[in-house]
């Protein structure tokens, strides 16, 4: 198989993440997106691995520790949406918006 | 060349005058006591006159300063290398290159004793005349503060170190203007009080940024060392560190137009503050423009002294103009700053004996004469609660005669009117003009000269216009308030120092000028 | 108090003045440098020198200022102080020109005289005239000054020194020499008064009459002549500054005696007159001869005596009557009381006319006469610039003797045409139609005033004969009959009771009005163009910054919505163009 | 592959961090009888020496270079994981001072009463962990993991005072941060797959050997690498995150964000690029003096008006990391050392004056601190020292200096649009902070701030003050952090 295949593949996996973590109202949405983006990286590695293989599995390990990554930030990520759906009552990520910049009323300009 | 002199005493004495004012400064906000507001101004008066004594125990005869001689020229048989005394050199910061070198010589020793002066009269002025919001305490440490940045400056061998006690002197002055400032207008003030913080604080970043220009081209911030082997070649990066030099001092000289800052600062600023502000601050710029621009960077120097002359010969006329046009004595009083700096700048860009002897006279004298001017507009601004003209109203002859006989004599003095100190350096500046150094377009001098020559006038018809406007007049139409008191005591010791020098300065330029050696 | 110390050191310090000139009397030529410094190739500094010029000119100074002194003791009470102190101090400012061996000492004696006058001018400083004057009269001697300064840049840097003494023409480079010489004659003209800056000092009449004759006898306007004579040399070795110079004199003699005799009020006709005087000063000296300047400094010493008497006369009309307009003083005159009331000074002033006016007999005939006599000397020699001088002063000296009739007859004779009427001089007064003045109180002034009047004018007598009578004769019959000529419209007109004044001669030539129109005018327009400049240009840049900062400020807190979803779009926005400008860049 | 006793040495600070952070963890679990009082202290205590320990540690190995899991490399020196040296030791002393100034300023009363103690120290010990990692990490690997040891505490952080505008923070700082991750290591797979290696000095070595195309693709994967810092340490447009997360999080909790957080993301960054990702002269310098740039002016300049104390000091953290990058874009290692170490001492001193006023007023608003300098002076003037060594100011030499390094690194890598930017960025900075001393200064005060303060505060912050001091006076000890 062509190199370029899985990395065409990679790519496109990546900008569909990254379009879902843009566009996505629901927290868990983008965190699902995320992983997808995380896994086009894994994806990447084993390709390039499979091609380079220069005995040390370096790819191949990597791979492993960003899966090992992606569980422990899936974990964080879903304890801090539980958070939002504690303090929110909906876990859409553009309607928390508490800390926005506030309106400036006395200011006078410098 | 710049030799050096080992004299322990007049190092110590430096390091004292230097370290005295801001322990002193540090000691009374440490107080845990609230101190009455004499007791602050009597305090100050007491340390700024131990420095004052300090400065003039430096003032030792026989030292001349030559540096500027430019590289390729060679001294003539009959000048001397004069040293640089009350030397202190240690390493600071030696990873960066920066050490802790601090030197006087006759250059820096006159506006050091300027300093000290001026800062002492303004202590013994607060004795008896405070700014109506009080807060002494904090007033006299500050200004304490910043004589120790200005010395400091003044005697920095070393860009680095000058840099930071250029900058030492902002936010002191930006606090006195923003909280001792003008009180009937809080915004204005502030705005003054930023405007002039930033301003400066910019320009000192472009200087720094010409310092390390310098440092790339010749691997040392040391003056001493810069001044016995310039960096030469007039194009390239001497050229562009030449120009953040120049630009950034300009702005606290302040050449036309970034002279924008200054009289707001002034006109905002508490009696004291102007002084200081005129008086001392703006000296700094020439300072550097003389100590650094010129012996450092001589080939560059060369390249934009032209420009140099050229905007402040603008600035000259620009300035006058606008004082023309002005309603508040304390502007006023500002922007004729505009115009005697803008001669001094002059005098630095003709690059020639005279003009460099001249900017350097003109230094001390618009010091001194400036300074009794703001401390005469303070007196009627603190009489009449208003600077404007119109308000105050005419005919101060004759509600307080004395202070608008000083008032007249101050502007005839601040218009150079020969016999008093403003004469000498606007002169020499002229007549560096008529012949700068060999390697200026003597053609665009001679058309700089004539023009500051016209400049020189339409000064005149300001102050006079000042003089008609507020001193002369009727009398009937402007009746004498009830609270207007003449020339208080502390007001007159306070200014007899200023008044004395500027007479005794103008019938014996001598004093000064001998100081300079045969430049 | 303090006035008593200041009168008593006025009036030693003139006569300390005239001591000194009597010590130096006859001591050979000597100078002395002191508080010298060295500035590159030249050396600024000071330096006296005594010679016979100076010697002659601390007399004259001392002697004029004794009197203006003694005089002020009676003329003057309130703001006495500082006013002898001014006086005092001005005098001193002349003293230091005529010493002076520095050009820069002489500068500073030549501008502090300048501020002296300034401030005495102002005297009445609730007066707008006063201040108006005053200021006019700074700024156009101030503008002149800096031609002043230049000539002397010029000239110190051509010859290398600025000592006067080692002025050698010899040395200087003839292009140089020229330069410099004009721009000294620039200060010059400046100073006395000359065509083209001769407006200010009819202007700063509203001074105290001493100061008046202070300013235009001895000091100020002297100084103009003084310098020429003292760096004659100089001055002679440039064939077109004396060229210059006689041109401008003889101009200004001729406009000067023209407004004077269309004045209408006593001191302007005075003032007037010491311009056109002084002109012929400066014609004698653009002769560029010995004889001439010998003339011209003889002229300057009559002219000290007999100018300060009238304006010092002037001064006690005013002080008694109150006024020296033509038309008050007529009121006094129709009932023939002023001549009467006040006879010392009717009869000191027909002296100081009669000198003025060159009637035989009187100082002014004799050095007008050197005057005449050394241009027509040089005439001889085929000088065209005699020639000019010759005439133009023949003409003047008719025109001198037609004012002065006219102002002597005016003022202290009744005009039995108008039979008692006010007459030529009511159009152009208000209160013409005024009842007349109580004058049953009128009387002469006090014997302080009076004492130097008399002193005066016995010099305006005296002082033509201590030169020796060495008359040309024809020069002398011919400005004789010139006299007359002028003498007589004056007499007849008087006793048609007309007094015919054209407009152009009234108004000055509308000189006044043309510099207010090309300097003042300008100024003011270019002082709110830089007033505004300052404010919309250069300021409006910086308010720009501030409010630019401001507005990004704001622009910023607005991007700062709270959504993370946009912080990320403009994340992955940011990528995209990073990569795009460090592409850019890098290629 | 066995740990020799070098491998120890240089891993003891990362390993003892750890084990105090368990230790910290299980105290705080298995002691619930104690009282709170006696636990807080013990847990501060033990945290605080755990850390000393590092500092004590560092100091004493400071000259020495000390490479760790190194393996022999087919082509140059070996390959090695992890390293100390001179640089490391720096970075991990700014890095350990930090967090026993945050420790400190959690020290007992001071914390907010609704976080809970050993869960606190805990995440605390366990970035710090992360951070001395990353610092020392010579391989991609290494670095992502450490950076994520770093990050994922710093969340939980964030969001552990469990309320809702700290749940909104926490989620707003994930979101970006695990983008970030995502992105990072997507240039990561393509670096090492244009070269074939995981070590840096590897990878630098086969970077200068590729064709153009090759190298054009290791451009835009080492632009994704630091892009990934770039989130971390908030550089513009990547700082969106930060004033919010500022915001909602308790205040000591900021510092951490502001002081630990940030110096690790410039840590790693400063590795990465003078260790070979970015050589002298390459694009991606670049692209970090092109961030350095953006960085400084939209800091200082959104900070112009910015009311509340803390999102002001949110946004001139922004601005103050764009100074550092300006000297990381030249490699100039010193510099970025010595700014760092100065901007981790007066920022915790800022923060600890912040966490007392907004102690007593909530609102943190910037017209809190009016008329302070009667009320409070020695509180109002430590804060006034801190905010003008932030300026770069005299008397705050310590900021002066580290700017003038920056100045100085940037105009002899003849990046002289760069040194201009600065120039104008120190102005807009002066600005910033300004406003915030002219509150101080403002008399008369209606209602002035005066309290008691705690005394744990008044000695943290007097320490802070001390230091900031110190290195103001002596400002070479600032950059012999680095050598």
């Amino acid at each position: 198989m062509p190199l370029v295949l899985p990395l065409l593949l990679a790519v496109v996996l990546f900008c569909l993440g990254v379009y879902g973590v843009l566009a996505r109202r629901n927290a868990v949405t983008i965190l699902m997106s995320l992983e997808l983006m995380l896994n086009a990286v894994n994806l990447n590695l084993i390709a390039f691995d499979a091609w380079r293989l220069d005995g040390l599995a370096t790819g191949q390990t990597l791979a492993v520790f960003v899966i090992t990554l992606a569980a422990a930030e899936i974990g964080l990520g879903l304890a801090i949406v539980l958070l939002l759906f504690r303090g929110h009552g909906h876990v859409d990520a553009d309607a928390a918006r508490d800390l926005a910049e506030a309106d400036e009323r006395e200011e006078s300009p410098t | 060349m710049i030799t050096v002199a080992n004299d322990d005493f007049a190092a110590g004495v430096l390091l004292a005058i230097l370290a005295l004012p801001v322990l002193a400064a540090l000691a009374l906000w440490a107080l845990p006591v609230q101190l009455g507001e004499r007791l602050a101004a009597l305090y100050g008066a007491v340390v700024s006159g131990l420095v004052l004594v300090g400065s003039l125990l430096l003032w030792t005869p026989a030292n001349g300063w030559i540096a500027y001689v430019s590289g390729g020229e060679t001294l003539a048989p009959g000048e001397q290398v004069k040293p640089l005394h009350g030397v202190t050199d240690v390493p600071w910061i030696p990873s960066l290159g920066v050490r802790f070198h601090v030197g006087v010589d006759s250059i820096s020793v006159p506006l050091i004793v300027l300093t000290a002066l001026l800062t002492f009269l303004c202590c013994v002025y607060s004795l008896k005349i405070t700014p109506r919001i009080g807060r002494m305490r904090s007033l006299v440490a500050l200004l304490l503060v910043i004589e120790a940045g200005v010395i400091g400056a003044f005697s920095a061998m070393d860009l680095v170190l000058f840099f930071v006690c250029f900058e030492i002197v902002l936010i002191p002055m930006w606090l006195i203007i923003d909280i001792w400032g003008d009180d009937h207008d809080a915004p204005g003030r502030k705005r003054a009080a930023t405007t002039f913080v930033l301003m400066t604080v910019f320009g000192s970043a472009l200087m720094l940024l010409g310092f390390l220009l310098v440092f790339r081209q010749a691997g040392t911030f040391d003056l001493v060392q810069l001044t016995n082997s310039p960096v030469l070649d007039g194009h390239g990066v001497p050229l562009a560190a030449a120009l953040l030099i120049a630009v950034g001092l300009a702005v606290k000289v302040p050449l036309w137009p970034l002279h924008i800052w200054l009289p707001d600062a002034h006109a905002k600023a508490p009696t004291v503050g102007s002084v200081i502000l005129a008086g001392v601050l703006l000296k700094l710029g020439t300072y550097g423009l003389i100590r650094i621009l010129v012996p450092v960077l001589p080939d560059a120097t060369v390249t934009i002294a032209p420009y140099l002359g050229g905007f402040s010969t603008v600035a000259i006329i620009a300035g006058s103009l606008a004082c023309l046009g002005q309603t508040d004595v304390k502007r006023l009083i500002a922007y004729s700053s505009v115009g005697h700096m803008g001669f001094i700048g002059l005098g630095i860009a003709t690059l020639s004996p005279a003009g460099m002897k001249g900017a350097l006279f003109a230094n001390i004298a618009h010091g001194i004469i400036t300074g009794l001017l703001f401390f005469l507009a303070g007196a009627i601004k603190d009489r009449h609660d208003t600077s404007d003209l119109a308000t105050i109203g005419r005919a101060l002859y004759a509600r307080l005669p004395r202070i608008a006989a000083l008032l007249t004599f101050a502007c005839l003095a601040s218009l150079g009117l020969p016999g008093l100190a403003g004469f000498w350096g606007e002169m020499l500046v002229l007549l560096g003009a008529y012949d700068p150094a060999d390697s200026l377009p003597r053609a665009t001098y001679l058309v700089f000269m004539v023009l500051a020559g016209l400049g020189t006038v339409l000064t005149a018809a300001y102050f006079l216009r000042l003089v008609r406007k507020l001193c002369q007049g009727d009398p009937a139409e402007h009746p004498a308030g009830a609270f207007a008191v003449d020339l208080s005591r502390i007001e007159l010791i306070t200014w007899t120092p200023l008044i004395t020098l500027t007479v005794l300065l103008g019938v014996w330029p001598g004093l000064l000028l001998h100081q300079w050696g045969s430049l | 108090m303090i006035a008593t110390v200041w009168r008593v050191a006025g009036v030693g310090f003139s006569l300390l003045l005239v001591l000194i000139a009597a010590l130096l009397y006859g001591d050979s030529a000597s100078q002395h440098a002191f508080l010298n410094s060295q500035i590159g190739e030249v050396t600024i500094g000071f330096a006296v020198r005594t010679d016979d010029l100076t010697v002659l000119l601390l007399a004259v100074v001392g002697v004029v200022a004794t009197c203006v002194q003694i005089y002020s003791l009676g003329y003057l009470h309130e703001r006495a102080a500082s006013y002898h102190a001014l006086v005092t101090l001005f005098t001193a400012a002349m003293a230091a020109v005529v010493v002076a061996d520095s050009l820069f000492l002489l500068l500073i004696g030549w501008e502090v005289m300048g501020a002296c006058s300034y401030l005495l001018i102002s005297h009445y400083w609730e007066r707008r005239e006063a201040r108006s004057g005053a200021v006019k009269a700074f700024l156009m001697t101030r503008l002149a000054d800096v031609g002043f300064l230049f000539g002397i840049f010029v000239l110190g840097v051509g010859a290398g020194t600025f000592r006067i003494s080692a002025l050698d023409p010899a040395q200087i480079d003839p292009g140089v020499l020229t330069t410099g010489t004009l721009l000294l004659l620039v200060g010059v003209v400046g100073k006395s008064a000359q065509v083209p800056l001769q407006t200010w000092l009819p202007d700063a009449m509203p001074g105290p009459s001493p100061v008046s004759a202070l300013i235009h006898a001895a000091t100020m306007v002297a100084a103009g002549v003084f310098l020429i004579a003292r760096l004659y040399d100089v001055f002679a070795a440039s064939a077109t500054t004396m060229t210059v110079l006689a041109i401008v004199a003889c101009v200004t003699m001729l406009y000067a005696a023209l407004c004077a005799a269309a004045a209408v009020e006593v001191k302007r006709v005075l003032a007037w007159s010491t311009v056109s005087q002084l002109a012929i000063m400066f014609a004698a000296l653009s002769l560029g001869t010995h004889e001439g300047r010998h003339a011209a400094l003889f002229h300057l010493v009559t002219h000290a005596a007999f100018k300060g008497l009238l304006f010092l006369c002037a001064g006690v009309l005013l002080h008694q009557v109150g006024s020296a307009a033509f038309v008050v003083l007529r009121r006094y005159t129709r009932r023939g009381r002023l001549r009467k009331a006040l006879p010392v000074t009717f009869v000191t002033m027909t002296i100081g006319l009669a000198a003025l006016a060159g009637v035989p007999g009187f100082a002014g005939f004799f050095s007008k006469d050197s005057v005449l006599e050394a241009a027509w000397e040089h005439a001889h020699g085929g000088s065209v610039v005699g020639w000019f001088v010759l005439v133009s002063v023949g003409l003047t000296a008719g025109l001198t003797a037609f004012y002065c009739m006219r102002l002597w007859l005016w003022v202290f004779f009744r005009t039995p045409a108008l039979a008692g009427a006010v007459g030529a001089f009511e159009a152009d007064d208000p209160m013409a139609d005024l009842e007349d003045p109580d004058t049953s109180k009128l009387k002469d002034a006090s014997w302080l005033m009076l004492a130097p009047l008399v002193l005066l004018a016995l010099g305006a007598i005296a002082l033509g004969y201590v030169d020796g009578l060495h008359l040309n004769w024809v020069v002398a019959l011919a400005s004789t009959v010139v006299v007359i000529f002028g003498v007589l419209p004056a007499y007849s007109l008087w006793s048609r009771g007309a007094d015919p004044r054209p407009v152009l001669l009234e108004r000055e030539f509308g000189v006044d009005r043309a510099y207010h129109a090309l300097f003042v005018v300008p100024v003011r327009w270019l002082s709110k163009l830089s007033v505004l400049g300052d404010r919309d240009v250069v300021g409006a840049y910086v308010r720009a910054v501030g409010r630019s900062g401001a507005l990004a400020s704001q622009g910023f807190r607005l991007l700062q919505t709270g959504n993370v979803q946009t912080y990320l779009t403009a994340a992955v926005v940011g990528v995209v163009a990073l990569a795009v400008l460090a592409g850019v860049i890098a290629s | 592959m066995t740990l020799t006793w070098t491998d120890w040495q240089a891993i003891a600070v990362p390993l003892v961090l750890a084990i105090g952070a368990v230790a910290v963890l299980l105290i705080d679990a298995f002691w619930r009888s104690s009282p709170a009082q006696l636990r807080h202290t013990v847990v501060t205590l033990l945290t605080g020496a755990v850390i000393l320990f590092g500092l004590v540690f560092v100091w004493a190995q400071r000259d020495d270079f000390k490479p760790a899991f190194c393996r022999p490399a087919v082509e140059g020196p070996a390959e090695c994981s992890l390293v100390f040296e001179p640089l490391t030791a720096g970075l991990w002393g700014v890095l350990l001072l930090g967090g026993l100034g945050v420790v400190g300023l959690s020290a007992y009363r001071l914390l907010a009463a609704d976080i809970p103690v050993g869960e606190y120290h805990f995440l605390l010990l366990s970035a710090l962990v992360g951070a001395t990692t990353l610092a020392g990490a010579r391989d991609l690997a290494t670095v992502v993991i450490a950076l994520e040891v770093v990050s994922l505490p710093s969340f939980a952080l964030v969001a552990l005072r469990r309320d809702r505008r700290g749940s909104e923070a926490a989620m707003k700082a994930f979101l970006v941060s695990v983008l970030s991750t995502a992105v990072m290591l997507f240039g990561i797979s393509y670096l090492y797959g244009v070269t074939g290696s995981l070590y840096l000095t590897t990878i630098a070595n086969r970077l200068t050997g590729l064709d153009p195309s090759m190298q054009r693709v290791a451009f835009a994967a080492g632009l994704f690498v630091i892009v990934g810092f770039a989130f971390k340490i908030a550089a513009v447009p990547f700082h969106g995150w930060l004033p919010d997360t500022y915001a909602g999080a308790p205040v000591e909790v900021t510092a951490f964000l502001a002081v630990v957080s940030k110096s690790a993301g410039v840590a790693g960054l400063l590795v990465l690029v003078i260790t070979g990702l970015a050589p002298d002269g390459s694009d991606l310098r670049l692209v970090v003096a092109i961030l350095a740039a953006v960085t400084m002016t939209v800091g200082n300049l959104a900070a112009l008006r910015q009311r509340e104390a803390v999102r002001l000091l949110a946004w001139s953290s922004i601005g103050q990391v764009g100074f550092l990058l300006a000297p990381l874009a030249v490699g100039d290692a010193q510099a970025v050392v010595g700014y760092l170490a100065a901007y981790v001492v007066v920022t915790l001193g800022a923060f600890g004056a912040v966490a007392v006023v907004q102690r007593h007023r909530p609102s943190g608003l910037l017209a809190d601190y009016r008329g302070m300098v009667r009320s409070e002076p020695g509180l109002a003037v430590a804060l006034i020292f801190f905010l003008v060594v932030l300026a770069g100011l005299p008397p705050g030499l310590a900021g002066l200096f580290t700017k003038f390094a920056a100045f100085q690194a940037v105009i002899d890598a003849h990046l002289g649009w760069l040194a201009i930017v600065m120039a104008l960025n120190v102005m807009i900075g002066l600005a910033v902070y300004l406003r915030w001393i002219a509150e101080l200064f403002r008399l008369p005060a209606d209602d002035p701030f005066a309290v008691d303060i705690e005394t744990p505060a008044v000695a943290m912050i007097s320490l802070f003050a001390a230091a900031a001091v110190v290195v103001s006076i002596l400002p070479s000890t600032l950059f012999a952090l680095a050598t």
